[in-house]
């Protein structure tokens, strides 16, 4: 294992602190238990975001901490989620009076972790919604099984909530919209590598050259199927065709389209794949109006990528191009 | 020993810290196969920060002790296994709550708590490739032996516990996170329930003292 | 080799489609020969700045076109200096009547191909100034030799001279500002692996476990040294002291501090890394005003870092500040 | 044969597409051990784009020929090489202009204006470790031999050009990517004084037909 760290114990800490030496002036770190909250916050009456989940997938979600977007991020150890307590103490300085929303990628540890957290603020007195995002179409939905696992449409949804939180919703209407937002988005994933969590000190699975993971998910876990390298569209034609297939939309939809890189894929093949994901939604009738491309919900240094695609309606495009002022993500301001 | 005293049960955690420490690379490799490569980490962090809180522990209540481990657990595990175990502990400590010994038959209660603690938390059931595995048959094991006392109910316990944690290999995961593998989570061992066994054969070596 | 690429000889061509099918508001891509415009480009009566190199170091320079930044952007095959035709050509269509600024990252390659480029628009008319950008300390400094190699300060000059030419400078301030970046910038880097050229289909180098290159230059030159892989914090001790050594600074100094990864590595390590960097900076008398940590001039997916630091005065941090609209650097717009 | 005519100089630069195509791999394993691993990629690219401007140019004089590789070298290489190799050819379209053939005199100021160009162009001398290093050498044998003939002056040129290209060996390079390793670059061939080598050779190759 070749990482630039001092421990594997010390690294989230340490990176915590990084943060906030260099973005001081959006967010602010907390330790013991570990978090950030917006430097400006809590902001008075405006409902407040927050997430959390293992580190290793960064900027999600703390570098998505600011005006516009989320006002609290709480990241665990690599790969596993943060703690109820954690989660509490976060939820407690970002309220501004008007409740807090949960944003809760459905991994069974970040679900119970956060109704953990979400059972001691409500003992607070504080109004909290939970949404859960499950948007990964490589994993079979069913009520019997722990269902989807949340990736890329949780970036997604949380600028678009963002921007419904600055524009004064209530509690309950950002967190209708964030689940209209999971309810249209789906994601899909493959690696050309393995990452290696720092505890671990060796990959967590081999995948042989001329080998891909279809399907894989931000942990590395196992996806569909192993399968054999292909050409780049090939392959995007492959991630694209469950989500078109899945997701639920009309010819002349619009949609927003999100290549991302699991942080070992330049940016230059990120490109390359935009290309042909477009040319296949347009290819069925959607209106790509909106875009992201790049590394924003990652796995270490795994290589790989992951498609995700929301059929946006009229809110969902204003908030998203609603000013945002994060570490991460930032415009229009 | 026929009583669980609270200097046991203080013994049985600290037990655990070092198991979990020996046992990290084991479930981590477990957890490797089917799920995210932490499990060990995860047990090992946990029941560390658990180690720690004992000294102070000496001679308080065994509800006071498992409440400990249970916050502790919550706040440093995290993942699935911090709010399974953790609610393992809580509810086993509202059984315990003012006792300084544990009959067998509170054993089994302070059991039955913290197993139907982890079921309502989980929602999984005996075949769905969790800790429920071990824990549950392991349960019903214990109850059916707690007439003899408490270490043979803990001997037919562990039994049942390695047993259930044997019979997950060929199970497809319906739970947690191995779930999303499907069809390609069989034929590899639940860490989870290789823990949970771990646990109940820690208590057996404790009281067997 | 595992790439998401269709082929070695389409890839830079595919991924200016996606640059353009993904941020068409904002760059324009035009073939034979390749290069990036501005949307809105030619921008009348402002400087007109251009750049280039080798792909494979994305976002630079491609990412960085758009208002407040680059004007044109030639992108080479990767790790290859583009052409003059290709800089003739764009530099034709970024001129907006007030000249044309090149900015030339110091590879005996790229500069032969500027001169020959700027002798054809100079005989078109245009006017013309060449900067070099020469900030690599991990090379020895000497007229006797190419000198030292262009890395992180580009990214920073090109910002800073972005804002200076929007502003309404002339060609010949905004070249001395330009230039004057490049005297107060200076940049060393590390690589923990190698990265693989498409059309060459292996590593570049070999870097056994355990083993880093000490002052590696981008496109996987060897560096000063190889040695075993050190703690994070020992590391970033070793980049910090040949700048802080090199730059000319008195204690109380206002500096930029840019903590780059090569294409690799998390963004959680570099913020490992930038803690230490900012704290190095500080015993040392400086004042980290501005920052930026991200993977913004890269290595293909070379695991690695490269840390930059800026002497600041009152104008570059002026144009530093000013907003910026570019696919991978946007503020205030 | 005494003189190169246009033929001849076209059967040399297609000869050099295929040369470069082969010595691909071979060009780029030097120059990822002291550059960055494209030099044998350049060389290819450029010289088949070449081969595709010949058939067009069958009839035209030498100093068009050399003109059109010129440009062609120019817009496809990049790198170091590009403007090197491109400005070698356009100095010498000028001394072979309007010509439909060279004489062993001719070839030799052809040879002579195109490598000063490199010289002015890189800023280069001998023992800088690059391309110069077989070129300038070979230059001179060139012109010692130039009286015998044009195959014997060749054969001279090659001899030293390939002597010269494995000077390089244990030099420390001054110019180019080579010379940002410092000592590191002693005990590696220079990519570019191979390519060259092997430019003459063609050339050697073409005219002894
Ligand atoms: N719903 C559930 N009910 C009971 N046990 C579960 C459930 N989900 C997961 N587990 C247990 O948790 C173990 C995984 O724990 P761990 O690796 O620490 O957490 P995570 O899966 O979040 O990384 C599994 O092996 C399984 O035994
Ligand atoms: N200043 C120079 N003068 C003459 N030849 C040079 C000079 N700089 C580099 N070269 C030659 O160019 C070769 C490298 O070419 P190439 O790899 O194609 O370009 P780059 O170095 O830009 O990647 C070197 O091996 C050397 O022979
Ligand atoms: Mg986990
Ligand atoms: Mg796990
Ligand atoms: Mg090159
Ligand atoms: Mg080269």
């Amino acid at each position: 294992m070749k990482k630039l760290i001092n421990s594997p114990e010390n690294l989230v800490v340490e990176a915590l602190h990084g943060m906030e030496a260099a973005h001081g002036d959006l967010v602010k770190a907390h330790f013991e238990p570990n978090y950030l909250v917006r430097a400006d916050g809590p902001v008075k009456n405006k409902v407040a975001l927050l997430s959390g989940g293992g580190s290793g997938h960064e900027p999600m979600h703390g570098g998505f901490v600011g005006k516009g977007m989320l006002d609290a991020a709480c990241p665990g150890a690599v790969f596993t989620s943060p703690t109820p307590d954690q989660m509490y103490e976060a939820g407690k300085a970002a309220n501004g009076g008007k409740g807090v929303l949960l944003i809760v990628k459905n991994y069974t540890g970040d679900v119970m972790n956060f109704e953990l957290a979400s059972d001691l603020l409500k003992a607070d007195g504080i109004d909290v919604e939970s949404v859960i995002i499950d948007d990964d179409v490589a994993v079979k939905d069913s009520t019997w099984t722990a269902g989807r696992r949340g990736v890329g449409t949780t970036v997604i949804a949380e600028k678009i909530c963002g921007g419904a939180a600055e524009d004064g919703l209530s509690l309950k209407d950002v967190a209708n919209l964030c689940r209209k937002v999971n309810a249209q988005g789906r994601s899909m994933g493959l690696a050309l590598t393995s990452c290696t969590v720092p505890h671990v000190g060796k990959p967590t699975f081999e995948l042989p050259e001329g080998e891909i993971e279809m399907g894989v998910g931000i942990h590395g876990e196992p996806g569909r199927t192993r399968m054999k390298l292909k050409s780049a569209d090939e392959l995007t034609a492959m991630l694209m065709e469950p989500i078109i297939s899945d997701i639920p939309y009309k010819s002349g939809d619009e949609v927003l389209l999100f290549v991302n890189g699991l942080g070992g894929t330049p940016l230059l093949e990120l490109y390359v794949i935009y290309r042909k994901a477009a040319e296949i939604a347009q290819a069925h009738g959607l209106k790509v109006v909106r875009n992201l491309v790049g590394s924003y919900i990652t796995s270490l240094e795994m290589a790989g990528t992951s498609i995700t695609m929301l059929k946006l309606d009229h809110d969902m495009k204003k908030y998203w191009d609603a000013p945002v002022k994060t570490p991460a993500l930032r415009w229009g301001l | 020993m026929t009583e669980l005293d609270s200097k046991s049960v203080i013994a049985w955690l600290r037990l655990l810290g070092e198991v979990y420490g020996q046992k990290k690379d084991y479930l981590t490799d477990l957890d490797a196969a089917i799920g995210d490569a932490d499990h060990g980490a995860n047990m090992a962090r946990g029941f560390a920060a658990v180690a720690t809180k004992l000294d102070a522990l000496e001679g308080k209540d065994i509800g006071t002790i498992f409440k400990t481990a249970a916050m502790t657990l919550l706040s440093t595990v995290g993942g699935a296994s911090g709010p399974l175990y953790g609610s393992f502990f809580l509810q086993a400590a509202t059984v315990a709550n003012g006792k300084n010994a544990l009959t067998a038959a509170d054993v089994g209660a302070a059991l039955d708590a913290g197993i139907k603690a982890v079921v309502s938390r989980g929602k999984a059931q005996v075949g769905d490739k969790t800790m429920l595995d071990a824990l549950l048959p392991a349960l019903a094991a214990y109850q059916e032996a707690v007439v003899n006392g408490l270490v043979p109910a803990l001997q037919k316990a562990v039994e049942a516990a390695k047993a259930g944690s044997a019979s997950t290999q060929p199970l497809i995961a319906k739970k947690g996170r191995a779930s999303y593998l499907g069809e390609r989570s069989a034929g590899h061992l639940d860490p989870g329930a290789e823990s949970s066994a771990f646990l109940l054969d820690a208590l057996l070596t404790t009281a067997s003292k």
